[in-house]
């Protein structure tokens, strides 16, 4: 397949049409306006619908319709709109329906909102953090197949970086497994039959009064309990002698990657780890990777979130430290001076060394 | 007193809101003394039913099912008496 | 009128025909839990003969926002998507723009459509996304136990406006349908009520002529029903209809608003104090 | 080998445009391009500044670059922070126009005058970068001009013209004695 010239949106955009995405709804905001701009512009060729919702909270509750029937739908926005999102992600989580989400953050400041969430109740959602176009093509991909196969939401989590950089990059098609039949969507056809469906988050069955809250959310987790079984996907590279493990996600991790890179060429045992999945989060993968290491390094561009995921998953057994830290561009957009690679390469030296990095 | 019509009464259903009782024109529906399972009075049909339908509209509890004489009058039309 | 009473557990054993089911044919079954002398399961009624009496059974679905009706969606026997409180306009919107064949309706009440989700149904109308929006307006919120919602008339008590509403102090109510009738987007807009049964029958008109309205592909539909709560407006139960009609309904007017995309009646702005006075128990 | 350019100016220069069609026309010829732009949240006035890393093989580099071969000024703005990145016997390329009292060792090119010339002086972006390009050798104008046609959203196509003939001026000025870009280049 040809490599085409576009920007990480343009690629997602491209991914999610190429993985049967239909219908598409938003609200403009930076760094995902692009992302808006350019699901306006494919879909209606591609037979699909993209509406400019007139809020955060109208653009899900349209793709919720949207993915209700059967279509693949997706949404999303920067952090600021998922907030506003929060609400109807856990119930869709709840009405067990696949829509895929976006969030092209201005940063990585969103890491507990993506993966504890801000809405109510019990729920769980993958969230898959691309380092890349290249790997976000195969994400966004992913992440339609991952959310019918669990009929979950997935959210795939980005930044300015992902959104704004443009490479040459072909949209591959991924082959994945057959999924079962979408047999809970409504299309109207059960209607009149005795046996209508109800896709509802508490447990309502036609027919039936009351409802069942204990029994529905006891099987979701469950079905999240296996999700976190199946799900975790991981990079992991130099691991084998390292003193040294560094760990990121998402765009910061290919600053941390290439530092790592170079100074692995100049002889140093430093190895790299990235987290695709942040949840499930690889807490064994990790785990495995950071057996004999001195030191464990997250660096991550916010003030200390992911870190809690890595100590949980190392339980107290290697000393992890902190090297990175807020580091914003004077709009608030998170192209902060910090993302640059021989300040990068300058941070994991300094942990190398056993230095303490001042965030 | 000839009936064109005739409600079934679901009295299990009944709530007792008494919605019935003023909507229904010939004024053949009445609330009892009796009350049901859930302790509620239910209304009971007199003679004089036209089959209007309109206890049928407003019951929120949908306890009417309503019948129309195809005689009026006809011997059938004394259900149960 | 006399006295005799018939006996009414069973229907004739012969020569009759039956000329009302118990329930509507959509409907799954007859027991729920609203409240005696509940206004919602009459709209109810309305709808599912609607769909059922245009052909439009195995093509319809339904987007059910949150309040007591959606209790009720357990005796439809129709496709349902549940919606968060406020959302349906959206979510039918999305569903509606997949599938544009079928039969979309929303059922939300006052404070669901007034209250939470305003933005929602304005912005549908304002689309012309080609849906019908059930508004079930009791002017509160019943499931809470009684409170004010954005419809609640000037004077009625409610369990935040013990004294009655006042619109010093609370504002003043919003008309939905004469609020959404002027839109673009609108091309049939309703108000009924089913406070007698003629108001059901007049009801059901409208909603026929809603969903009419979105199979023509002709835009927007909006009925609004007006629905007794007793147990929410402190009345006694069998004085819900009165009140209904001479509180509610003064202020929010039954009739057409628009049809065929035409302007039928405008709104009058109404002073405080009189309403006050009108809605004053 | 990977060559890294950096433009910068403020909003509504049409920086974010030329590195687009720089970054376009080097796909075309068979490089691997990988740019990024930055820019406020407003369109017109804010600092904006683009880089691009272009290669003989796959970038795994970051799209920010510490280092620069290239520097590319419209506005003195961020002249200095841009310029610090410059290797060793890089180029450095400023809008003469812009840069009162010139920009130290910069080549200064009058990119304004020449892009109105040709019809509009909001190309004096595009006449720098063909001039970097005519200069090192990094593209043709042919892939430059192809580029920018197919850079230019819908509602701009009307500007096609004046842009090839801003990319043509910028290539001809082209400033002589700088180094090679890629040594097999054509």
């Amino acid at each position: 397949m040809s490599r085409r010239f576009m920007q990480g949106s343009e690629a997602i955009a491209e991914a999610a049409i190429a993985a049967g995405c239909r219908f598409f709804a938003g609200y403009p905001m930076t760094p995902f306006t692009e992302l808006l701009e350019h699901f306006a512009a494919k879909l209606p060729a591609e037979g699909g619908v993209c509406v400019n919702a007139e809020s955060e909270l109208e653009a899900i509750g349209m793709a919720w319709g949207a993915v209700a029937t059967g279509a693949r739908a997706a949404t999303g926005s920067t952090g600021q709109g998922l907030s506003l999102m929060q609400e109807s992600i856990s119930e869709l989580v709840r009405a067990e329906l696949p829509l895929v989400l976006f969030n092209l953050a201005r940063g990585q400041g969103d890491y507990y909102q993506a993966t504890r969430g801000g809405g109510h109740g019990d729920y769980r959602h993958l969230v898959l953090a691309p380092v890349d176009l290249t790997e976000a093509v195969q994400l966004t991909q992913l992440a339609f197949d991952r959310a019918e196969c669990w009929r979950n939401p997935v959210l795939v989590y980005g930044d300015y970086l992902l959104a704004h950089t443009a490479e040459a990059v072909a949209i591959e098609p991924v082959a994945f497994d057959p999924l079962p039949s979408k047999d809970w969507a409504v299309d109207g056809s059960r209607s009149g039959s005795g046996s209508p469906r109800n896709l509802n988050p508490i447990g309502m069955v036609p027919g039936k009064k009351g409802i069942e809250p204990e029994r529905f959310w006891k099987r979701l987790q469950a079905k999240h309990e296996a999700m976190a079984a199946a799900e975790a996907r991981w990079e992991a590279e130099s691991t084998d002698d390292a003193e040294l493990l560094v760990v990121a996600f998402g765009s910061v991790a290919r600053f941390t990657r290439f530092a790592v890179r170079e100074l692995r060429a100049e002889g140093a045992r430093v190895g790299h780890f990235r987290p695709v999945t942040l949840w499930p989060f690889p807490s064994e993968a990790l785990a495995e990777a950071a057996r004999g290491v001195k030191r464990v390094a997250v660096l991550e561009q916010n003030a200390g979130q992911m870190i809690d995921d890595v100590r949980l998953a190392l339980e107290g057994r290697v000393k992890v430290v902190a090297i990175g830290g807020i580091s914003s561009d004077d709009a608030g957009f998170g192209v902060g001076p910090m993302l640059e690679p021989e300040r990068i390469r300058a941070r994991v030296g300094a942990a190398l060394a056993g230095r303490e990095v001042q965030p | 007193m000839s009936q064109r019509g005739h409600v079934v009464i679901d009295i299990e259903r009944c709530k007792g809101c008494e919605l019935c009782i003023p909507a229904c024109p010939p004024q053949v529906l009445r609330m009892t003394g009796e009350h049901n399972r859930i302790g509620a009075h239910y209304p009971e049909l007199l003679s004089g039913c036209t089959g209007c339908r309109a206890c049928w509209l407003v019951c929120p509890d949908f306890c009417f099912e309503v019948w129309q004489f195809d005689e009026p009058g006809a011997p059938g039309a004394r259900p149960g008496e | 009128m006399s006295d005799e009473v018939l006996r009414s557990d069973r229907p004739p054993e012969s020569g009759a025909t039956r000329t009302g089911e118990f329930k509507p044919t959509l409907q799954l079954g007859t027991d729920h839990d609203l409240c005696a002398g509940c206004g919602e399961p009459l709209a109810l009624r309305t709808i599912l003969e609607s769909i059922e009496e245009l052909g439009l059974a195995q093509r319809t679905i339904g987007v059910i926002g949150i309040g007591c009706y959606t209790a009720l969606t357990s005796l439809m026997d129709l496709d349902l998507i549940q919606a968060l409180h406020g959302r349906a306009p959206s979510l039918a919107t999305g569903a509606k723009r997949m599938l544009p064949d079928r039969l979309f309706f929303t059922l939300q009440g006052d404070g669901d459509m007034a209250n939470e989700g305003l933005q929602e149904v304005i912005h549908a109308a304002a689309r012309g996304e080609n849906i019908t929006c059930v508004l079930l307006n009791n002017g509160v919120f019943g499931e809470t136990g009684g409170h004010m919602t954005a419809t609640t008339v000037l004077g009625q008590r409610t369990k935040n406006t013990l004294e009655g509403r006042d619109a010093t102090q609370h504002g003043y109510p919003i008309q939905m349908v004469d609020l959404l009738a002027p839109l673009g987007g609108t091309a049939y807009a309703a108000r009924g009520s089913v406070h007698d049964a003629s108001g059901v029958v007049k009801t059901k008109v409208m909603m026929r002529r809603a969903f009419e309205t979105q199979m023509r592909g002709e835009g927007f539909s909006i009925v609004e029903i007006l629905t007794m709560c007793p147990t929410g407006w402190f009345v006694p139960t069998a004085k819900g209809p009165g009140y209904l009609n001479e509180v509610l309904g003064a202020v929010h007017v039954t009739g057409e608003w628009k049809r065929d995309g035409r302007l039928l009646r405008g709104a009058e702005p109404e002073a405080p104090n009189e309403a006050k006075e009108r809605g004053a128990v | 080998m990977e060559r890294e350019v950096l433009l910068t100016g403020i909003g509504g220069q049409g920086v974010q445009l030329a590195a687009q069609v720089l970054a376009r026309a080097a796909t075309a010829e068979g490089r691997h391009v990988m740019s990024l732009g930055t820019y406020g949240g407003s369109m017109r006035g804010g600092d904006t500044d683009a880089s691009l890393l272009l290669g003989d093989a796959p970038i795994s580099a970051p799209p920010i670059v510490s280092r620069a071969w290239a520097v590319v000024g419209m506005h003195p703005r961020n002249w200095d922070a841009a310029l610090a990145k410059l290797r060793d016997g890089g180029v450095a390329l400023v809008n003469g126009d812009l840069f009162e009292g010139g920009a130290g060792d910069a080549v200064s090119l009058e990119a304004t005058a020449l892009a109105t010339a040709a019809g509009s002086d909001r190309a004096a972006a595009l006449v720098l970068v063909a001039a970097l390009a005519g200069a090192t050798g990094l593209v043709s104008l042919e892939a430059l001009v192809d580029a920018m046609a197919a850079s230019l959203p819908s509602y701009r196509t009307e500007h096609v013209e004046t842009n090839a003939r801003a990319l043509a001026a910028g290539f001809e000025a082209a400033p002589t004695g700088l180094p090679v870009a890629f040594e097999a280049a054509a």
